[in-house]
């Protein structure tokens, strides 16, 4: 029922984005890190105003569907290019930027509720007193948050953020929607010419769970170099 | 491009299938819990060889798309069927995808449920054996009362995202809300107003689910947030690691 | 006549060996107190009494019944554990139930109380530890000491031969430790069997009729307080006795 | 016509009449997936009842077919038809399927197309000039969707003119190459005359496509019914009631009907 | 000469008043221990001296400097926290920093102090607590008593001119009192200023030059160990220490 000839054929278009895919990925999570450190600080800290504007834009952002985030962003994007690049003097044309760049902007907007949210509660599973500590010993707020809070939030962190970079990797197949081609698309375009999409699909199955299973082992050991200060003696 | 004038003209159409989106998501939702909590049992208690499957089960539910799981059902599970002697033309599309929503419900509701109940002091545990409680009964009466509600938020958050979800849906030829207007795109060629009808409609529902879980998660409190008489406990406290979804 | 007797009561994690073989007889009415340096298998060991660990070897008897150890059956692990109770370091009450249902729990579940009946005993134990009035609390809604009474009432209410108590207030401020240890006397005068596993010495100098020192996993010494705390025989019971007394010198003064 | 009941089973006028005859368990049942959201050839009208001109296609050859044949019609997704034919799920695919020799290594193809495709422009901008037909559009960005006709038409371009190729790219939603065109992300879009009309009533007339026939000499510009290997039978009857269908005008009426034009002859 | 000098110290969590204007002058090599019932405001109290808490009102002078706590600039803040020391209940040392770059933490990022000097100054307050060779540990790596004693070296290492200590003993076990009690009372001896909230009577009588009665969010009672234990004059004082006694009177039979 499986033809092997496709089915490699398949797995080679797929593999050949995996590149494109995880540097996506990455640039996203990146991203989405940041800026969600940057919100669940001024949620954990009760910065005002930005506390309430955050509560209802992440809670407006989680209810639209992914697709129309892509389609949001590629039009505004497409609409206002030139315009934009005319007022700044910029002899940039619109084909010369590659449209991964606008997918990973969707997709940071799909996964910055979540990424945000797993960042908050690392930060919180962080014991008070320390915080308190840090500031006894004369610490400013942002030495301890460094010294302090940071490096034992990562170590909460990592289990759901892996998550979040499981999803975040599969949630690349959905920028085909405004033309970027990634491992599931790419599988699936490979698999037109001789219409064998049983063994794209199985293909693209088999890579995501390759890269599934690496992120996985990887974040276990990152997790094991952040867990070294709380392992007792045996 | 974008005009609100067939947003309106769009809405009725679709919210027609908000019973159908809702079906999917309250069906795979209740599969993926029921599921779940035999998963996160056979984890929890390491069951011969079962465990070892369900790892690899759970693996390529995170893992894979969610397409590729449906596809695996819409094409394995008339296989199965079939060799059981089950006339598959008699079913219903419908249940292809209730059956990959719920699978794939399953293997993240099972990581949930398992990470919850083990979040549950083991002195509860203990307890309920001390006081002469046989494993099940310790499980229902202390551990899962427990557990879910460490659990709730989790589920909340998966439940409102699985409207979402729901999307691929009419990959199978099952049209639910996303499904409508992706079809109504097709014809019409102006996707986005009918994926605005759907964000309006989900962000409702994300309101309405958040009370909800609000209030449920009150019901649950068990006294924790109500009026305490000493707040202190000399016990160093336990740094509970929750895992997550 | 003896209601519990053990006999060689082997226990390992791992590589450790934590308990070397322990026997102990307790007698109706007898309250005996357990005292050893920190990781000695105090608690390990009333765990095993009460197979919350199991052993690897040992027998037991119990009201007259006897049980290998090493191979009891899940019915008769329930039978034990419906024979004794447990009282906790941390209390361990369930947090999702009420004080009153915490109490009853056991009753209409392992033996099958109608459940009036229950939340009579229920209510009749709690009154006596002094919480009438808090049936409806929740375990998070009171204090460190009312839940350690709690915890006393459930163990109690089950009709016990022996009840076990694992440091039982070792978790409470100063000021909870008293009313915790009166219900204990109270109940020691009733004529109720205990094994205590503690460090408050004046408890164990009042009530007990046996104090044990453990280390290392074997009974170093045993006897009456008087025997134990004024006159022992071992280096070890000495030195730990002393290393104690240092940290209550401090009190003595007062 | 074709009944849009719920049920998927195609009844016929004389379908009452057929079954009396001959017991509905002697006839051979055939399982057609049919594509559900390709307008205006197979989808799902506002009702959810298959639709569109392939469907109505398929329709009258069951009728033609009834004494022998039973159709179910199942819509489904269009990559699902053919993993739907591999796994024996369906005996018949439809969906506007052109015809290329890679596919047919795999799949039974129908000897007579239900219709064809008709002549194949270059779509542009409207107001741009310059654009004729392939040669002229070399270096340019050329925007299609994947597993069309005018995918292959390109790429095969493409291979054979490695020197005056064009870049090629995807998109999946037509308002996104809509709004790619309109504002210079694409250059031009490839697709049949009919769907470039189709595309110009949708977004405004944003584009105009030359006159040239940029469909390659002797290019197989079918849209055929797609069987599994083996089911030559099953290929023959239905290919010899297109014929038919085709002689009698039938096909001519139902393309005038939903396609505005007569598609149903080469 | 007074070192700290503060001067009603007032605060309030929404609706309940906790401190309701507290006076206190300490002066150099003062040790001054309060004692009071729990929830009197004690640790409030503390925490507003080193403005973990911000108080509603209050005026401290800290070496020489006045400061109005009710609106302290974050400047100010870093200055007072870095004049004076805090010893946690529950030591809450950085847990993903070793033993010694809990101590040196403070000096190199506050006091800016170069790396290899904080090493040293680490290294010999390690050394003075008992914990020689513990440097490259992890908290979780040791015991409670350990680990306390680690937090009086991260807090003397800073040379503060007044150390806070919130109950430093009541969440260690009764073996492990004893070491942090006697490191304190070296200190002590030394000539450290010390504030303590304690419950440790030997301590207060033994190491003390006062003692303050605090109850319902005001001083009730202040003066030497023997005025206020032998010789309480407020009622409140009294049930205080009878009920505290009470649970210690188990230990004196010893
Ligand atoms: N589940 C376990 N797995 C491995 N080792 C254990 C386990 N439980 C206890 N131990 C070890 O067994 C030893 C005895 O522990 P136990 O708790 O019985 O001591 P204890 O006398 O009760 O001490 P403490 O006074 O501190 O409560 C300790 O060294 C402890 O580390
Ligand atoms: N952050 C806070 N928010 C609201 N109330 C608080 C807060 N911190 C303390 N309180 C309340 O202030 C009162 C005094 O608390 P505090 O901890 O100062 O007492 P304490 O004398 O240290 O008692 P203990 O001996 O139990 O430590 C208590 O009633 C407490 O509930
Ligand atoms: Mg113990
Ligand atoms: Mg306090």
């Amino acid at each position: 029922m499986i033809n092997g000839d496709y089915f490699m054929m398949c797995l080679k278009a797929a593999i050949t984005y995996i590149p494109q895919n995880l540097m996506m990925s990455l640039i996203t999570l990146a991203i989405s890190v940041f800026v969600g450190t940057f919100i669940a600080m001024a949620r954990t800290y009760q910065v005002r105003g930005f506390k309430q504007l955050f509560d209802v834009v992440l809670a407006l952002l989680k209810a639209l569907p992914p697709n129309l985030i892509l389609l949001i962003v590629f039009i505004i994007y497409n609409s206002n290019f030139t315009k934009i690049m005319q007022v700044l003097h910029l002899n940039i044309s619109i084909k010369d930027v590659n449209l991964m760049y606008v997918a990973i902007v969707a997709l940071t907007i799909c996964c910055l509720p979540g990424i945000s949210e797993v960042i908050r509660s690392g930060l919180m599973a962080v014991d008070h007193g320390q915080y308190e500590a840090g500031y006894a010993i004369g610490l400013t707020k942002l030495q301890t948050f460094f010294h302090i809070i940071a490096p034992q939030a990562i170590r909460a962190v990592i289990p759901p953020i892996t998550n979040s970079i499981l999803s975040l990797v599969k949630a690349t197949a959905l920028v085909n929607v405004i033309g970027v081609v990634d491992i599931m698309n790419g599988a699936k375009i490979a698999g037109n010419t001789y219409y064998c999409y049983m063994e794209a699909y199985l293909a693209a199955a088999l890579v995501f769970w390759v890269i599934g299973l690496m992120l996985e082992v990887f974040s276990h050991k990152v997790e094991g170099i952040f867990s070294q200060s709380v392992k007792k003696l045996a | 491009m974008f005009e609100w004038g067939r947003v309106i003209e769009y809405f009725p159409t679709i919210i027609q299938k908000f019973p159908i989106t809702l079906q999917i998501v309250l069906g795979s939702f209740v599969m993926g819990v029921t599921l779940g909590c035999i998963l996160a049992i056979i984890r929890i208690r390491k069951v011969v060889v079962l465990d070892q499957i369900v790892t690899i089960f759970i693996s390529y539910i995170r893992c894979t798309p969610v397409i590729c799981q449906m596809f695996v059902v819409y094409f394995g599970a008339p296989a199965v069927l079939k060799s059981l002697g089950v006339d598959i033309a008699e079913i219903n599309n419908i249940v292809y995808v209730l059956l990959a929503y719920g699978l794939n419900m399953a293997g993240f509701m099972g990581e949930t449920i398992r990470a919850a109940i083990l979040a549950v002091p083991t002195g509860q545990t203990e307890a309920g054996r001390a006081a002469g409680l046989t494993e099940t009964q310790t499980m229902v009466h202390v551990i899962a009362p427990q557990a879910l509600r460490i659990a709730l938020p989790t589920f909340g958050t998966i439940f409102i995202s699985l409207f979402q979800a729901t999307a691929l849906a009419y990959l199978v030829g099952v049209i639910d809300m996303i499904g409508k207007a992706v079809s109504i795109g097709a014809k019409t060629g102006h996707v986005l107003e009918g994926y605005v009808c759907c964000a309006i409609v989900f962000a409702l529902i994300s309101i309405v689910m958040e009370q909800i879980f609000n209030y449920i998660n009150r019901k649950l409190d068990f006294g924790k947030s109500g009026h305490k008489i000493t707040k202190k406990y000399r016990v160093a406290k336990k740094v509970e690691e929750v895992a997550s979804v | 006549m003896s209601v519990l007797e053990v006999k060689n009561v082997k226990k390992r994690f791992g590589e450790n060996v934590i308990l070397k073989g322990i026997d102990l007889t307790v007698n109706k009415g007898d309250v005996i107190v357990i005292l050893g340096p920190s990781g000695s298998g105090k608690t390990t060991f009333l765990r095993c009494l009460n197979l919350l660990e199991k052993p690897d070897s040992g027998e037991l008897d119990l009201c007259g019944k006897n049980y290998n150890l090493q191979k009891v059956s899940n019915k008769e692990k329930l039978e034990i554990r419906r024979t004794s109770s447990f009282v906790f370091q941390n209390y361990n009450l369930f947090a999702n139930k009420t004080v009153l249902q915490n109490v009853t729990l056991g009753l209409t579940l392992a033996r099958k109380v109608k459940k009036a009946e229950a939340n009579e005993i229920g209510r009749s134990f709690l009154d006596k530890v002094g919480l009438a009035g808090k049936y409806d609390y929740y375990p998070a809604q009171l204090s460190g000491g009312m839940q350690q009474r709690v915890g006393i009432a459930r163990a109690m209410a089950a009709n016990p031969e022996v009840i076990l108590f694992d440091e039982p207030t070792s978790a409470l401020d100063p000021e909870l430790i008293g009313e915790v240890l009166m219900v204990m006397k109270q109940f020691a005068k009733d004529g109720v069997t205990m094994i205590v596993v503690t460090h408050e010495m004046g408890f164990a100098r009042e009530v007990a009729n046996q104090v044990i020192f453990m280390a290392d996993g074997v009974i170093v010494e045993k006897g009456t307080p008087e025997q134990i705390f004024d006159n022992p025989q071992e280096e070890r019971t000495k030195t730990f006795l002393k290393r104690i007394l240092k940290t209550e010198d401090q009190v003595q003064l007062v | 016509g074709c009944s849009k009941s719920d049920t998927k089973t195609v009844e016929t006028t004389k379908g009452s009449e057929g079954e009396s005859e001959k017991d509905a368990s002697d006839k051979i049942k055939v399982s057609v997936g049919i594509g559900n959201i390709f307008v205006p050839f197979c989808y799902l009208d506002d009702d959810e009842n298959p639709a569109g001109y392939d469907y109505e296609v398929v329709c009258a050859v069951a009728e033609k077919l009834e004494d022998k044949y039973e159709f179910t019609i199942n819509p489904d997704d269009f990559s699902n038809l053919l993993i739907g034919l591999d796994t024996k799920k369906y005996d018949m695919a439809v969906h506007h399927f052109g015809y290329t020799d890679e596919r047919a290594e795999n799949y039974l193809y129908a000897e007579e197309a239900d219709m064809y495709f008709g002549s194949f422009h270059v779509g542009y901008l409207k107001g741009r000039t310059g654009i004729t037909d392939f040669e002229s559009c070399k270096g340019l960005t050329a925007v299609t969707t994947n597993g069309t006709m005018a995918e292959t038409i390109l790429l095969n371009w493409n291979k054979e003119n490695p020197d005056s190729s064009l870049k090629v790219e995807y998109a999946t939603d037509l308002s996104v190459i809509a709004t790619g065109i309109k504002n210079g992300l694409y250059d031009v879009f490839i697709e049949s005359e009919y769907d470039l009309n189709l595309f110009n009533s949708k977004y405004d007339n944003v584009l105009a496509y030359s006159d040239y026939n940029i469909t390659p000499e002797g290019y197989n510009d079918g849209a055929y019914f797609i069987y599994p290997k083996g089911a030559e039978e099953l290929q023959q009857d239905v290919d010899t009631a297109i014929r038919e269908l085709r002689e009698e005008g039938i096909l001519k009426g139902i393309s005038e009907e939903i396609l505005g034009k007569d598609y149903s002859k080469k």
